[in-house]
């Protein structure tokens, strides 16, 4: 196996070490890359089609909205997969031969720290996903910090009190909602008379242009991705954790 | 030097290869199934950095507008916001000249007094294919680590070789 | 409503796998039908596609309005549409098949598993009609990641095989990413037909890195084909996942990718690049060759049905590989028209063998003990599927074969017209001998005194309820159909064939 | 014979006993019913056929075209003079044998005859499907219908034999047809780009190259292995595991000649008899032929197994018949249609005969049967009448066909084959003649049967008499065989 490994490896870089050679240089503005309309167009049009200082933003929610949404999708499935690969609904035979699962007494210290700052975090997650259209930000990039701050409930205590918050069911239902959210304002667009997903035309039930309703839909969007993201991160650890009895974690 | 100029020319893309050889060599040689996951997850990490070198500009920042510019941007708009809703005919009128708008009166540009150079900032989009990128890598290394963590609750091991013997032997 | 169609067909499957996430949980019981409905208007919607696309021409449809290259399109041609059409078919009639089955082999996740399928669908079906390349790599991995966990839901051989699965389809995903990197850093787009336009304008076909894109994306998109010799992942994963999964990534993960193969080669690189620059048309059919007799030799050496049925996915690869690579117009039809016969007839045979295993719970060859007499109308179904496999007429697989071998003849490959005929023929040993084993049971008498052994068996066995037993006989009929009418559907394809160009580069 | 007739009819003949499979199968409760719906199938389609036969004898044609399946490819039906002759004679053993395997079947208490008449029916269907085709594809493509038709037929006792001798039925079958006669045919369509009806003259002629030409010629002739040339011909005995009705019809008339018919319309509507005059092609094909006449004949004495015996004199006559046309004479082309009606008609009795007494006595065996003549006396007159028949002597029909064919030799100067052709007859005289001297002439001691007469049952008596006595009466009035063969030979070498 080591010696086929060292084979593949060694053919795949050589190839693609020989294209290297052709590429244009390193950071360089005229590469076909940066130079055609494509980049162009995002960079210097962004702003005025769609009033998002934030061109990634732009791009991401609107005109690659089709491929964020499945972005989405991928994590949702991934989060579906996991349970369905990995649950155990039955209650017997907890964590069958993995380590050994500690009861976990309340660590003061630990305890009090994360008291204070998961709101903190919390907050700071809300902002990324609000300001993602001016600053770096966006539904995933909180969403990821708003499940980190479940996830730290569940480290620093353990997986029960975590489930308070945010019981299974519970999580399923963000993720899908989140999902439902993105999906719903391209729905609307197409119910509205437009092609899924073009946001312009939600100006006819929002009180804006359509350029301003296209602003405000990808802050739409972007929580509905902040709400799988949230869910689907914080499901993906209590399984892997629990090994899929959602019974006790690390 | 020539060759260290060619090198560094095209720095960031040698880089990403050894990386990526890395992450295959893993994939495939390594027999524990966690250490071939990590592999993959180098792997695609090299992916990522390749495409991020693609979008880099000499000179040019991150793909955000200077914020006086939006400044600008939303002062205008601002302005043909409140114009809108008092009186739209005296605004199409006052507008026209300067600003373009579709046949139902919206503006078909959004503060088209903003002018923005095309070098002044990275390629966005390489950023929101890896944002793409990344979220595939996680999705991937979770239902990895899920099947792995079956397959250990099954087989009682993670070494790809014993579970092999243990199939073989019937168990 | 009709200009939404081309959305629709994707759309339809894709909110049904939310509502099933969302309402399944509590109630398990809406999972089924909410999936059929869906599945069922996704091929509404592939067929009015269909007859726009015939009618008037390729559908560009802008999502969210922009134009492309900003947005990302779907653009759906003659060939798109009829893979769809199948796509959505075949979707429908395995979702029928699993009424019964899922809660039987999954157990308490019946809504986590028609979530899946459906995302499943949502990604083969998005994989078929987007225009963009990046779009598509999303979309395998959707389809890919949701095919994991269909398969590592089965017993615990599934798990490792799934297991291989991951690391194989990301390594095929990834080279696959990769060459999209590569053709976007010398083009700049990535659209498609953009992408190609940008290739003639600036004039680089000749460059290393439009190679070396070609063959990462060629590569890659093998890897997830199970084109020999990279198809280790397939056989187990294939046999050891629940019937109900097997029969849905059986018949569509490896055609959709022959599919992907297609759009890549004659969209994104044009005719003129692979066949007429490139000089391996030779090699790759060689290689399909391999394949062909690798899989047809490997399915015989298998006792279990559903391995043997996987590496007879691996001879049919083989063909449709091969069958584009001879470049050869009526090679490309018959490759085309392979896809969609042999999703049927793989569905066909995948169905079977899911109702053996659900009435006898047995894997191996043996379970079909004398069925002709228990099972009679499973085994018509059986047969068509079969006959069809081994290429009698009139069935589809007879007049697949017919235009790969018309175009290897044509195209002077003589090896590949050899190796699809030896295919033929072990096809035929490999299905006469389950047919053998259910027609004189697995020990036929010595003498002709005991005609009555059958009947001794355990006679608990019998017919097929009418959820499994309705899709595996409408999937024969419609191979039937498919065979019958080979011209319309060749009709269709040739519009496709006659915009590829292929005719003109050839010397 | 420019002028042709459109009309239903043909699609009708071949496809009325394919229908009746459903009345078979729903009355498949009540035996008297089912075979009732048989016998009606049988005789609508007999009728069918001979309502065609005027029309023919006008020289018109009967054409239907169902529809265009591959571009410029049609599945279509057209009825001329060979394909009546054989579609006559098909249609017509058909009603005997469904009497005939009526009276065995039941006296044999056969298990599932339901499956057994509704195969039947659909064998027959392919078979007239083949007879009237008019072009290689639809000729190809019922003659894959026939194969695995005929399949669950051979293996119809479902013991460890029969399933060998399918096997050995199959592999030969399907090998040859999907490896030789599929790639032969694609590469004809591909190289003549036409809807490869059959033509007189042929139309290869002009699209390939003299090699090609003969590589087609063994593809195809090979091909349909069901004409058993040698080396392809053990699936014949292999398949002798069936019921007799089966081996009666199938392997005397319908399967082998379906084979040889094939071979006929290679010759006279693909590759075309003065095409292959002119390349001097048919050389190759004799010599084959001529080889499996003799190590068929051979083989056939040493056989004891009667059915086996008689499957081997099968192989020897199905090669007279490619011998025939391959001799590339209008007399031998002629000899050889008319020997596709006269050999199905004296091995058929022959088939018959060794099925009855099989019924009547469970002897299989050829040293088992002296003196049955005693205990059997119609069957074994009929037996003698149809050896008679085979070898091609006089007052039995087959005398007419080897007249021809003899004839056919020496018109073009080819001695060596009239050699071929005498020395087989005289074995076939040495394998057939005694089994009817030890049938009769015996003394008492060597008898193994008791003096007292006892028939099969009736219905399989009433079918061999009828087809002995008709084999009699083809000598004195060869009439339809007669003109249908001439006339496609005028026609097919444009004479």
């Amino acid at each position: 196996m080591k010696s086929l490994a060292l084979i593949s490896v060694v053919i795949t870089g050589w190839l693609l070490l020989s294209a290297v050679g052709d590429f244009p240089d390193w950071g360089d503005p005229d590469s076909p890359a940066n130079s055609y309309r494509l980049s162009q167009h995002f960079v210097t049009e962004t702003f005025h089609e769609t009033a998002v200082p934030n061109m990634v933003t732009a791009v991401l929610a609107d005109y690659r909205g089709y491929d964020t949404m499945f972005e989405t999708v991928v994590i949702f499935t991934a989060g579906i997969a996991i349970i369905s690969i990995l649950r155990v609904f039955r209650t017997e035979d907890p964590g069958a031969g993995g380590p050994k699962v500690y009861e976990k007494r309340p660590d003061l210290i630990v305890d009090t720290t994360c008291r204070l700052m998961i709101p903190i975090i919390q907050l700071f997650a809300l902002y990324v996903i609000a300001h993602g259209h001016h600053s770096p930000g966006g539904g995933f990039q909180g969403g990821v910090i708003f499940g980190a701050s479940f996830i730290l409930i569940a480290l620093s205590r353990d997986m029960q009190a975590a489930h308070k918050w945010v019981p299974e069911r519970r999580v399923l239902n963000l993720a899908g909602i989140g999902i439902l959210i993105y999906a719903g304002f391209g729905l609307a667009s197409m119910f509205l008379g437009y092609n899924f997903l073009d946001y312009a035309i939600l100006h006819k039930i929002i009180p804006a242009t359509p350029i301003e309703a296209r602003y405000h839909s990808m802050l739409g969007v972007e929580i509905g991705v902040a709400f799988t993201v949230t869910a689907i991160m914080y499901s993906i650890y209590s399984n892997l954790a629990s090994k899929g009895t959602m019974k006790e974690g690390l | 030097m020539e060759f260290f100029e060619v090198i560094s020319a095209k720095f960031n893309y040698w880089i990403y290869v050894i990386i990526m050889m890395i992450g295959l060599y893993a994939m495939i040689a390594k027999n524990n199934m966690v250490k071939k996951l990590i592999g993959m997850s180098i792997f695609q990490t090299a992916i990522i950095l390749f495409y991020v070198s693609i979008g880099v500009k000499d000179g040019a920042t991150i793909p955000i507008l200077y914020h006086d510019q939006v400044h600008a941007g939303h002062h205008h708009d601002d302005h043909g916001e409140t114009a809108h809703h008092e009186s739209t005919d005296d605004h199409h009128a006052s507008t026209s000249g300067d600003h373009e708008t579709d046949k139902y009166g919206y503006p078909t540009r959004h503060a088209p007094d903003v002018v923005i150079d095309g070098n002044d900032f990275a390629n966005p989009l390489v950023h929101v294919l890896m944002l793409t990128a990344i979220v595939v890598g996680v999705a991937t290394l979770g239902v990895g680590l899920a099947i792995t963590q079956k397959l250990h609750r099954e087989f009682g091991t993670i070494e790809e070789n014993e579970i092999h013997d243990l199939i073989k032997s019937g168990k | 409503m009709i200009e939404q169609a081309p959305a629709l067909i994707l759309l339809f499957p894709f909110f049904a796998s939310i509502i099933v996430a969302l309402a399944g949980i509590r109630v398990p019981g809406v999972s089924f039908p909410l999936t059929v409905i869906s599945m069922f208007a996704s091929v509404l919607s592939s067929v009015a596609v269909l007859v726009r696309v015939m009618n008037d021409g390729v559908i560009r449809y802008k999502l969210g309005g922009w134009e492309p290259p900003m947005g990302i399109e779907f653009r759906i041609d003659a060939l798109g549409a009829l893979v769809a059409t199948a796509v959505s078919a075949v979707g429908l009639l395995a979702a029928i098949y699993s009424k019964r089955q899922v809660p039987a082999e999954t157990g308490d996740r019946v809504s986590q598993y028609y979530t899946l399928y459906l995302l499943l669908m949502t990604g083969l079906l998005g994989m078929v009609i987007t225009g963009d390349a990046f779009n598509l790599f999303v979309l395998i991995e959707v389809s890919a990641l949701t095919s994991y966990a269909l398969i590592a839901m089965g017993p615990r051989r599934a798990s490792l095989a799934a297991y291989k699965y991951v690391i194989m389809g990301t390594i095929g995903a990834s080279f696959y990413l990769l060459g999209v990197g590569y053709l976007y850093i010398k083009t700049g787009s990535l659209n498609m037909v953009d992408i190609h336009e940008q290739l003639i304008a600036r004039g680089i076909f000749d460059s290393t890195a439009i190679l070396v894109a070609f063959i990462l994306i060629t590569v890659g998109v093998w890897i997830k084909m199970a084109f020999f010799p990279l198809h280790a992942w397939l056989p187990n994963s294939y046999a050891y996942a629940p019937t109900t999964s097997s029969a849905v990534l059986g018949p569509l993960v490896t055609k959709v990718m022959i599919y992907v193969m297609i759009r890549l080669t004659f969209t994104v690189f044009g005719a003129d690049y692979t066949f007429g620059q490139l000089e391996w048309s030779e090699v790759v059919v060689w290689m399909s060759v391999a394949a062909i007799l690798v899989g047809s030799i490997s399915a015989l050496a298998q006792t279990d049905l559903r391995k043997m049925l996987a590496y007879l996915i691996i001879a049919e690869v083989g063909y449709m590989v091969g069958g584009v690579w001879l470049a050869d117009d009526i090679g490309l039809i018959g490759s085309i028209y392979h896809i969609i016969a042999d999703a049927f007839m793989t569905l066909c045979v995948f169905l079977f063998a899911g109702i053996i295993f659900a009435k006898t719970g047995k894997r191996d060859l043996n379970a079909l003990d004398g069925l002709f007499t228990k099972m009679p109308l499973t085994m018509v179904g059986f047969l068509v599927g079969a006959f069809s496999l081994i290429g009698i007429p009139p069935t589809a697989g007879f007049f697949s074969k017919w235009y790969l071998i018309q175009g290897g003849i044509a195209s002077g490959n003589w090896e590949y017209v050899i190796a699809l005929l030896v295919s033929s023929l072990i096809n035929a040993v490999l299905f006469f001998r389950i047919i053998e084993i259910a027609y004189f049971g697995a020990k036929p008498a010595e003498g002709h005194g005991d005609h009555h052994h059958a009947e001794s068996h355990d006679s608990k066995i019998s017919e097929a309820p009418l959820s499994m037993l309705f899709p595996l006989l409408a999937t024969a009929a419609l191979l039937l159909a498919i065979g019958l009418y080979n011209k319309d559907i060749v009709a269709i394809i040739a519009e496709f064939v006659s915009l590829s160009n292929l005719g003109a580069i050839l010397p | 014979m420019s002028s042709s007739v459109t009309s239903f009819t043909p699609v009708l003949a071949s496809i009325v006993s394919l229908l009746a499979v459903l009345p078979i199968v729903l009355l498949g409760r009540s035996p008297n019913a089912r075979e009732g719906a048989t016998f009606v199938a049988a005789f609508i389609k007999f009728g069918l056929v001979v309502s065609m036969l005027p029309a023919i004898l006008d020289g018109k044609t009967v054409e239907y075209t169902i529809w265009e399946i591959v571009p410029n490819l049609e599945i279509a039906f057209r009825v001329d003079s060979v394909g009546m002759l054989f579609g006559l004679v098909a249609s017509f053993l058909w009603i005997i044998t469904s009497l005939y395997s009526i009276g065995y079947m039941r006296g044999l208490k056969e298990h599932s005859q339901t499956r057994f008449f509704s195969f039947f029916a659909v064998s027959l269907s392919a078979t007239i499907g083949v007879a009237f085709a008019a072009n290689l594809f639809t000729l190809y493509l019922f003659y894959e219908m026939l194969s695995l038709a005929t399949y669950p037929l051979v293996t119809h006792h479902q013991d460890k034999e029969a399933r060998t001798g399918g096997r050995t039925y199959l592999t030969y079958l399907l090998t040859t047809s999907i490896g030789f006669v599929l790639p032969a045919l694609i590469f004809v369509y591909i190289k003549t780009g036409s809807s490869m009806d059959f033509v007189s003259g042929g139309f290869l002629q002009g699209f390939v190259g003299p090699t090609e030409t003969l590589i087609l010629l063994l593809l195809f002739t090979f091909g349909f292995a069901k004409a058993g040339l040698m080396p392809f011909h053990s699936w014949l005995p292999g398949a002798m595991v069936a019921p007799t009705p089966v081996s009666a019809l199938l392997h005397a008339v319908a399967v082998v000649k379906v084979g040889v018919f094939c071979i006929i319309r290679m010759f006279t509507g693909v590759f075309g008899i003065d095409f292959l005059k002119g390349l001097d092609l048919g050389e190759v094909i004799t010599w084959i032929a001529a080889f499996t006449i003799l190590a068929s004949s051979l083989i056939a004495l040493t056989q004891d197994n009667l059915k086996r015996r008689l499957a081997f004199s099968t192989v020897g006559q199905l090669s007279y018949i490619i011998l025939g046309v391959a001799l590339l004479t209008p007399q031998g082309v002629t000899g050889s249609m008319m020997h596709i009606g006269m050999h199905a008609f004296g091995k058929i009795t022959l088939f018959f005969c060794a099925g009855a007494i099989f019924q009547a006595t469970g002897k299989k065996y050829i040293s088992e049967m002296v003196g049955i003549g005693k205990r059997m006396p119609i069957t074994m007159i009929a037996f003698f009448i149809g050896s008679m028949s085979v070898i091609g002597l006089p007052f039995a029909g087959g005398f007419w066909s080897k007249f021809y064919l003899l004839w056919g030799t020496v018109s073009d100067g080819q001695h060596a084959m009239l050699v071929v052709l005498l020395i087989s007859s005289f074995l076939n005289a040495a394998y057939f003649f005694p089994i009817c001297f030890k049938a009769f002439f015996c003394s008492k001691e060597e008898s193994l049967f008791e003096a007292r007469t006892e028939e099969a049952h009736p219905c399989s008596v009433a079918a061999l008499s009828v087809t002995a006595v008709l084999s009699v009466v083809l000598f004195v009035y060869p009439e339809p065989f007669f003109s249908l063969a001439e006339y496609a030979t005028a026609y097919y070498m444009s004479l």
